[in-house]
């Protein structure tokens, strides 16, 4: 058997915890108040080595195979295996979280004050549970990967988050699980009818039309809250606004990934008939979140709320373009994802600085930022346009390449969806306009310094990524092509 | 004069092992009163067997029927220990003054 | 042609050097970023001048006129470089690319000539701004952006120029970023723009899904040669002028519909009719912004698109109707409100709305090469124009309104003497029939005689395009000689006094220094550029009248395509010696004539007249004054709506009805049922078997239901 | 005729466990307090005994002339029972010490429960069954109220005996009910009668009594109180070897005495209700509670509603379901009353959830082995407890019965409302006093526990193996 490189990926930030752990606790609890930036740079050195394996990983897939590659089998009870493998869907979004997970521990130095140990290890383990959400061959693995990622992100809320954290917190798992445990009941049927809840045999097997749309519910159900979905959402903002900058960038930049994944990788090859019958649901629900998120991002007066906000509205651009079926929308879909992964952690990050410097996210208490800090205020600029989908950022090309899938299916949902770019134009521009342009009324903006080395290290390469896959996204395209056309060949094929 | 039949012993049983229960949560005032209408539960209960057995002509119901009468005796034994526990503790054992714990 | 290399040099080479100047100006400084991006931009310039001068007269140009019209299709391929690949998903494909053809080398040329200058003129009028650094990247970004837009060989690279200049607008419109005013008119423009840019983004849409494909040369030669083509989905496929869309609730032809979408995406970026209220709030960006994007270029970009369609608008009637209408209303409706305004800018911002207008109805009835025409002779005059206008604001301290102006004439001669070769260009003053004639006579007078002979042949609306024309000209030559008169005659002493001159709070540039209150003439490296245009406004439009125009087939080929039915040009020759249609040549110079007359009459012999039709307050005057009331409407209805919706759907959507039923609502009442059960557990003994009893008999009841009874 | 080793592999266990009690009685009334300290490893030792006797002849036999007989499916669960009543006996060893309790009657009530343990699961007739539900009852009844100087333990020894004794009437009339229309007292006998209302009415009265014994609502209303009032130790025990011995003899009697179509229709309903009352019950009561013990009894009756989800579900897809659901929560439950008995202060036992604030920063490794718990005991991924979880899903899925499924998810997500409070308390809230260090036992169990929580999750198969034959044993 070859060396097991996904395994190797998954559990090294896992390794990396343990060890953090051992080495705390042998060292003796040393007063857990005192900061030591130490085991931050641990994390970041885990993390790191993490994205490293995971290039490795890039290097020996072969993107023009559409199969599953570098499986691995191992069984674990009854029919249920430990299966692992992947395909470009899966490598690219495993790439954007081995490439977000040390940004957002880097932008944790210094912002987080206390309990740095348990945060690192926090943080290493959500990120073996998402690299695992990613890999994961057997449904039952997936479910177990997908949910147990909700524990480390609950505590990164709960301990580290901002006043309101407990409420956040609860609203975010709670609203999560209760979605996923009806997809857990579906995937205990799929189970059972298909005999086994390997991935590659559930996608052959056909179920019959009526199962179908009641299997494509419960996993919709899931991953509707996941990624979210209006009116699914509400959990989104107050999770966001609560949870600190590094949880925000995770969160948006990962963890909403899994329900487009779920979408992709489950809901269209398996319930093939379904997801033609929901079609016109998901569209009507993609536009109003795309639509409705704008209009209320544009009304908020808290800096995270409004990007929050304006991820439910760029993720309906993901849903339309997955269930537009074509090869353009779903490219598009997935495309979109990895970019609205660089562009909101991005977005949070840049709150996140002068959050740091201020500690309020009160729009109103900003205003003339430029003044002070133009280096922050170009880069801001850079992810504003690259929010707003300015051509030659990467957020143009998920935009319209999902518009255009969609307005192959439905010119209603393409224009509305269009509509949404009006307003994120409205509502990014003003936030911007109001935080960073103007003249400085907050004496506190007077004496504010601008962005550190350890902030443009954060910044610069999710920039780069912004513009590098702006301008070259065929990057991404070579790299999910095979997937994506598998995903539609099983759509068309039943 | 009607003949016997073992509805009429059925009958009686259900009667009195209606008493019993009745008497657990009618009854508000003496947890002594609670035990006696265990008893008349069992009592009920024991009428039961023994007519089914005798009725449908096996012995099981009588041998159960000891049994029962054995367990009752343990179950009095126990009750009454506990009774006097929390005598020992609450001075009291009215059957309303039982509401230390709830909720 | 100029060689591949050149071609990367203009248009990537102004790219570049706004990247240095922008990312290392902390190390190359003001000076350093001026140096390069100014050089960079003249050298590309200079270069597509010489590319123009050589395809209209070296004779090297695909349909030279040595070789005739016929030769015209095979030569009418574009030139393409092809950089990379951008996005190749399933059939839609889009490159990097530079593509060159007779639309494009005139493009290029205006823009980089009148850039170049816009950047040497801003030596002088930015020269006490703290961020010039950043203000030349700007201008050197916009320049590139835009040269994207015009080398663009596919929708996609086009959209990526279109919503690049609009960014830079956005940026440059908020240059000075501490004022509101700057920061709301920015935000404004953008967003106007990207009303207009919705529509572009449907029709490029509507184009791929028809063509299947979004590449020039693929659905312009498809629409040409009326291929059969097969829409990836909704439309039945068929030749291309017959398919037939179904659009949100319409089924309507396609070419009909992508016509239309792209002309919202048009109008926006050109600020016509319904889409027109950002670009008088867009002057307050600094002057020489105003010149090049907000006059020369940019905003003439949604009159490039419609040429650059324009095979489709030939198949596309009504679609092209709407063209005719939007732009004839423009026209006047711009015109009317540009002499009701007071500040500077306005009225020539208003005017540049209202030569748009002319563009754009001459492209609805067909005559393209009017069009291009004019947007080419319009870039000079109006730059010079701006510039001129700049330079008068540079010289009375950022003074903008024309009330507190007066008798400049004397203390800024040569200022003064640009000012009126740019008015006498604007007003068309020329005699018909001769060669003699300032740049906007001819463009302008081929755009209402093209209108006119449309109208004889039927066209939509271009009799109602025509009279518009006329009358818009009146107007145009009224609020041009105002501006003339309020500026620079009469004496500076009756309006001065009243000086609520804030130059303290315009002083960003901290302009304010020894020579307090005295206008002056402006330095040389801002006289210099006015003398260029000068030039351009005298002479572009007799050197390329013949070129452009009048034997227009010959230079642009294929490129400005007209169907079998459209003979608008050459119905203009037939009709010009006409004796019965010889009103139509001489009335507009006749109209130009009368509205000069007014001005004169009103605003420089009895100086009061004006002033006094103003404080009447009569409606149309407020009417004309308040922008026809564009803004107070939008306010009203869209923004308010929006915003109400916004709060609607945050307050009451999500907190009351989706949180308050869902996630919040369903809590409180888990909560509540947890109570209820907490209080039932009351821990008394018979309350307990009570609930023992009761189960068991229930379960004993579900049992005899069960069973049917007693059975 | 009297077949000694089918005597010895259906009953040798709890002879020697019999045998082990009167010794212990004797040992006692010779040595005195002198015994006390050493009875509670006697006991436990006796009880690890026992679990190795049954686990080496886990096939069984038929005793007694067919009052009693074992097999895989019942000796899996004395296995566990027998192991888990050793375990919570050793770690009432601290407490009680500090209590001054301790006394070798502790230790024999335990052995004598675990033989009434042993005789309801062996036996295959009414009469045994009674036995063994009574042997276990008056012994718990006992060990409620242990504590004799305690209000609350007396009240929670008082409410559980005259509530038990009441839900004995039940059960006993309806075996006499039983008795009388199927015309015998064996399982077989009943199995093989017609089921008339009259026998269907008497199975009705047993479900009633046998739900009392699980704690299943809504005959779960002793459960909070006695749980809050009685020790924790006995509490632990409680919560763990009857649970899982009563559910499975529940199982048993459902399968083995009443498989007929239109009993099997009846019973299904009945416990489905029960089910889902108790789902319900155990959601809804534990989300306010303040009380730690008290929310853990509300939590088991949670957990005993979603084992009932398995009973309902017949045999064949049921069993191991429910014997790996059950396991799990054995395990989790023992290690988070481990968890109670940690909870320790100078002055004495502490058992508000409060007091557990910021555990984790003074004691990482505690707090981690205690949220691993938690999370096995909520079904939640990455322990044992999701897949007792899963296999539920399973069972019931494939018996169809989608309404319990909807009611499980829904309480399993309010039930997480209360669980995640737990461990927010734990990990967010600033630190209480710390807890002051208690024996090895109680904490070696937290994290034995914890540790087999996700041992037994990553490492199931053998086990499941295992359940699975067993389950396999019932369906024949």
């Amino acid at each position: 058997m070859d060396f097991p490189i996904l395994s190797a990926v998954t559990f090294l930030p896992l390794a990396g915890a343990v060890l953090i752990m051992l080495v705390r606790s042998l060292a003796g609890s040393t007063s857990e108040d005192t900061v030591d930036n130490r085991v931050l740079y641990c994390g970041v050195v885990f993390s790191i080595a993490t994205f490293l394996v995971s290039l490795v990983m890039l290097f020996g897939f072969d993107r023009d195979n559409p199969a599953y590659q570098m499986t691995e089998q191992i069984d674990w009870f009854s029919e249920i295996s430990y299966k692992m493998g992947v395909d470009g869907l899966s490598v690219s979004l495993i790439l954007l979280t081995t490439f977000l997970t040390p940004i957002a521990l880097i932008a944790s130095l210094g912002s987080i004050q206390h309990r740095l140990t348990e945060y690192v290890v926090a943080f290493l383990i959500l990120e073996t549970f998402m690299i695992g959400v990613f890999c994961a061959l057997d449904l039952i693995l997936f479910y177990v990967f997908f949910e147990a990622g909700l524990i480390p992100m609950f505590i990164i809320i709960g301990v580290w988050g901002g006043v309101d954290r407990i409420y956040a917190s609860f609203k975010f798992f709670l609203y999560t699980l209760l979605g996923s445990l009806f997809m857990l009941a579906a995937i205990v049927y799929m189970y059972l009818s298909a005999g086994s809840s390997d991935v590659v045999i559930l996608e052959n097997f056909e179920f019959g039309t009526g199962a179908q749309t009641w299997l494509w519910l419960a996993f919709f159900a899931s991953f509707a809250v996941k990624l979210p979905m209006w009116p699914v959402h509400t959990w989104l903002p107050d999770a966001h606004v609560q949870a600190p900058t590094a949880g925000s960038v995770i969160l948006a930049g990962v963890l909403l990934k899994m329900g487009g994944y779920g979408l992709l990788r489950f809901s269209l090859p398996m319930f093939p008939d379904a997801s033609e019958l929901f079609q016109p649901m998901v569209f009507v629900l993609s536009v109003i979140a795309i639509v409705y998120a704008s209009l209320v991002a544009w009304r908020q007066t808290d800096m995270k709320k409004l990007i929050a906000y304006s991820s439910v509205a760029h993720m309906g651009f993901v849903t339309l373009g997955i269930f537009s079926f074509t090869e353009i929308g779903v490219q598009g879909a997935v495309f979109q994802m990895l970019s609205h992964g660089l562009i909101s952690g991005a977005l949070f990050l840049i709150v996140g600085v002068v959050y740091d410097r201020m500690h309020t996210r009160e729009i109103s208490a900003y205003g003339g930022l430029v003044s002070r800090m133009p280096i922050y205020a170009s880069l801001f600029m850079l992810f504003t346009m690259a929010n707003v989908g300015l051509p030659g950022t990467s957020g143009f090309v998920g935009e319209i390449l999902t518009m255009v899938g969609a307005f192959q299916a439905s010119t209603w949902a393409a224009a509305g969806a269009a509509l949404g770019v009006i307003f994120s134009a409205i509502y990014m521009l003003t936030l911007y306009r109001r935080t960073v342009f103007g003249e400085i009324t907050n004496p506190d903006v007077d004496v504010l310094k601008d962005v550190n080395f350890k902030e443009l290290v954060c910044l610069v390469p999710l920039a780069i990524g912004t513009l590098l896959f702006g301008v070259m996204p065929n990057l991404i395209f070579d790299l999910t092509r095979e997937s994506s056309l598998r995903v539609l060949a099983m759509m068309a094929g039943g | 004069m009607m003949d016997l039949t073992v509805n009429h012993f059925m009958a009686l049983s259900a009667i009195l092992f209606t008493i019993g229960v009745v008497g657990i949560f009618v009854n508000r005032k003496n947890i002594i009163v609670m035990l006696m209408a265990i008893e008349l539960i069992l009592l009920s209960v024991n009428l039961n067997l023994v007519a089914f057995s005798v009725f449908s002509g096996t012995i099981m119901g009588q041998i159960f029927a000891m049994l029962v009468l054995t367990v009752a005796a343990a179950e009095a034994a126990v009750g009454l220990a506990i009774l006097v526990v929390y005598f020992r503790n609450r001075g009291d054992i009215a059957v309303e003054s039982v509401d230390l714990m709830k909720g | 042609m100029l060689s591949d290399t050149a071609l990367l040099f203009i248009v990537l080479a102004p790219g570049l050097a706004a990247l240095i100047a922008g990312l290392f100006q902390r190390f190359i400084g003001d000076r350093g970023a001026m140096i390069i991006t100014t050089a960079t931009v003249g050298m590309a310039g200079l270069l597509s001048m010489i590319q123009l001068f050589q395809f209209t007269f070296g004779g090297d140009h695909g349909a030279s006129t040595a070789h005739g019209a016929e030769h015209a299709v095979e030569h009418a391929g574009a030139h393409i470089v092809h950089l990379m690949t951008w996005i190749d998903v399933g059939h839609f494909k889009a490159d990097w690319a530079i593509r060159v053809d007779a639309l494009s080398i005139v493009m290029m040329a205006v823009i980089t000539s009148v850039s170049a200058l816009v950047h040497l003129y801003s030596w002088g009028y930015m020269s006490e701004d703290p961020h010039r650094a950043r203000f030349f990247s700007y201008l050197s970004l916009f320049t590139f952006t835009m040269l994207m837009l015009v080398s663009a060989d596919n929708f996609i690279q086009l959209f990526f120029g279109w919503e690049g200049v609009g960014l830079v607008s956005y940026l440059l419109i908020g240059f000075w970023y501490t004022k509101p005013a700057p920061n709301d008119a920015s935000i404004k423009a953008f967003v106007t723009n990207r009303v207009g840019d919705f529509g572009l983004a449907l029709g490029i849409m509507a184009v791929f899904l028809v063509f299947g494909s979004v590449e020039f040369e693929t659905v312009l030669a498809a629409v040409k040669h009326n291929d059969v083509v097969a829409p990836l989905a909704l439309a039945a496929e068929g030749p291309v002028r017959d398919v037939m869309m179904p659009f949100l609730w319409m089924n309507v032809p396609a070419l009909e519909l992508i016509g239309v979408l792209l002309f919202i995406g048009a109008m926006g970026k050109s600020a016509q009719f319904f889409l027109h209220v950002w670009l008088p709030d867009a002057m307050e960006g600094p002057t020489p912004v105003s010149a090049l994007i907000h006059a020369a270029t940019m905003v003439t970009a949604g009159v490039y698109l419609v040429c650059l369609v324009s095979p489709i608008y030939e198949y596309a009637p009504n679609a092209a109707a709407m063209i005719a209408l939007i732009g004839a209303v423009t026209a006047i409706y711009a015109a009317t409100v540009g002499m009701a305004q007071n500040d500077i800018k306005r009225v020539i911002a208003y005017s540049t709305c209202s030569q748009l207008g002319y563009m754009f109805f001459a492209a609805g009835v067909g005559a393209y090469e009017a069009a291009m025409f004019h947007l080419f002779t319009h870039a000079f005059f109006k730059a010079l124009l701006f510039l001129g206008a700049g330079s008068v604001i540079h010289g009375s301290h950022h003074e903008q309104d024309m009330r507190r102006m007066g008798g400049l004439a004397r203390l800024m001669p040569l200022t003064y003497a640009a000012m009126l070769i740019g008015t006498v260009a604007i007003i068309g003053l020329g005699i018909p029939h001769t060669t003699f004639g300032f740049s906007g006579f001819f463009s302008k007078d081929a755009i209402i005689e093209s209108a006119f002979a449309a109208g004889t042949a039927g066209v939509s609306f271009s009799q109602f395009a025509f009279w518009v024309g006329i009358l818009a000209a009146l107007l145009t030559s009224f609020y041009s000689w105002r501006l003339i008169y309020m500026t620079f005659h009469g004496s500076r002493a009756e309006t001065h006094d009243e000086a609520g001159h804030d130059d303290v709070a315009d002083g960003h540039d901290g302009h304010g220094h020894d020579h307090h209150h005295e206008p002056h003439e402006s330095p040389w490296v801002m006289l210099v550029p006015l003398a260029f245009l000068s030039i351009g406004a005298m002479f572009a439009g007799v050197t390329f009248y013949d070129p452009m125009f009048h034997h227009g087939d010959a230079f642009w080929g294929e490129v400005l395509y007209r169907s079998a039915d459209n003979h608008v040009i050459h119905d203009i020759d037939k009709l010009k010696y006409k004796p019965e249609y010889a009103w139509v040549f001489w009335a507009p110079l006749f109209v130009t004539i009368i509205g000069f007359l007014i001005a004169t009459f009103t605003y420089l012999f009895n100086r009061g007249v004006g002033k006094r039709v103003a404080d009447s307050g009569g409606p149309l005057h407020s009417m004309f004054a308040n922008k026809w009331f564009f803004d107070e409407i939008y306010n009203a209805t869209l923004i308010r709506g929006a915003r109400g919706l916004g709060d609607v759907f945050w307050k009451t959507g999500d907190k009351k009805i989706i949180d308050g039923l869902g996630p919040d609502g369903v809590s409180s009442l888990v909560r509540w049922g947890s109570r209820r059960l907490s209080a039932m557990h009351t821990g008394y003994l018979y309350h307990y078997a009570f609930v023992i009893i009761g189960a068991a008999l229930i379960f004993g009841a579900i049992l005899f239901w069960r069973m049917g009874g007693a059975g | 005729m009297f077949d000694l080793h089918a005597m010895n592999l259906a009953f040798g266990s709890e002879i020697f466990l019999i045998v082990a009690g009167l010794a212990g009685v004797l040992a006692g009334a010779l040595l005195g307090d002198k015994f006390n300290t050493l009875s509670f490893r006697f006991g436990a030792v006796s009880l690890v005994i026992a679990a190795i006797w049954v686990a080496l002849a886990p096939q069984g036999a038929v005793a007694f002339g067919g009052l009693l007989a074992t097999g895989p499916f019942v000796n899996f669960a004395k296995v566990v029972a027998y192991l888990s009543a050793a375990i919570a006996l050793m770690m009432a060893d601290g407490f009680l010490g500090r209590h001054g309790l301790k006394r070798y009657e502790y230790s024999l009530l335990i052995i004598f429960a675990s033989v009434g343990i042993g005789v309801m699961l062996s036996s295959a007739n009414l009469m045994t069954l009674y036995l063994g539900v009574e042997t276990l009852s008056l012994s718990s009844y006992v060990l409620a109220s242990f504590h004799r100087d305690s209000q609350r333990s007396a009240e929670a020894g008082l409410k559980y005996f005259v509530l038990g004794a009441l839900a004995s009437g039940l059960l006993l009339y309806g075996m006499s009910l039983v008795y009388g229309f199927a015309g015998g007292t064996s399982y077989a006998e009943i199995a093989a009668a017609e089921p008339g209302i009259g026998l269907l009415f008497g199975m009705v009265l047993m479900i009633t009594g046998l739900a009392f014994k699980v704690s299943a609502a809504p005959m779960h209303v002793w459960t909070p109180d006695v749980y809050e009032g009685a020790p924790s130790p006995v509490v632990a025990f409680f919560a763990t070897a009857p649970k899982m011995a009563s559910m499975v003899v529940f199982a048993v009697i459902l399968y083995v005495a009443f498989p007929q179509p239109e009993a099997f229709k009846n019973w299904q309903l009945i416990i489905s209700i029960i089910a889902i009352t108790s789902m319900l019950v155990g959601a809804f009561g534990a989300l306010l509670q303040t009380n730690l013990k008290r929310l853990l009894g509300y939590s088991s009756i949670a957990n005993m509603g979603y084992g009932l989800v398995a009973i309902a579900a017949g045999a064949e897809y049921g069993a191991q379901a429910l014997l790996i659901f059950m396991s799990a929560y054995v395990v989790a439950s023992i290690g988070l009353f481990g968890g109670v008995l940690s909870m320790h202060r100078e002055g004495g036992m502490v058992e508000s959830i409060s007091e557990l604030s910021g555990l984790a920063r003074y004691r990482p490794a505690f707090a981690m082995a205690l949220s691993v718990l938690i999370i096995s005991v909520a079904g939640f991924p990455l322990a044992f407890g999701f897949l007792g979880k899963l296999a539920i899903f399973e069972a019931a899925l494939s018996a169809g019965l989608i309404p319990l499924i909807v009611v499980l998810v829904l309480s399993s997500v309010i039930a997480f409302g209360y669980y995640l409070r737990l461990i927010l308390v734990i990990w967010v809230n600033e630190p209480a006093a710390p807890f002051e260090k208690v024996d090895g036992w109680v904490t070696g169990t937290v994290f034995l526990a914890a540790l087999a929580s996700i041992a037994l999750f990553i490492f199931v198969s053998p086990f499941s193996d295992l359940a699975g034959a067993a389950a396999a044993s019932l369906i024949l």
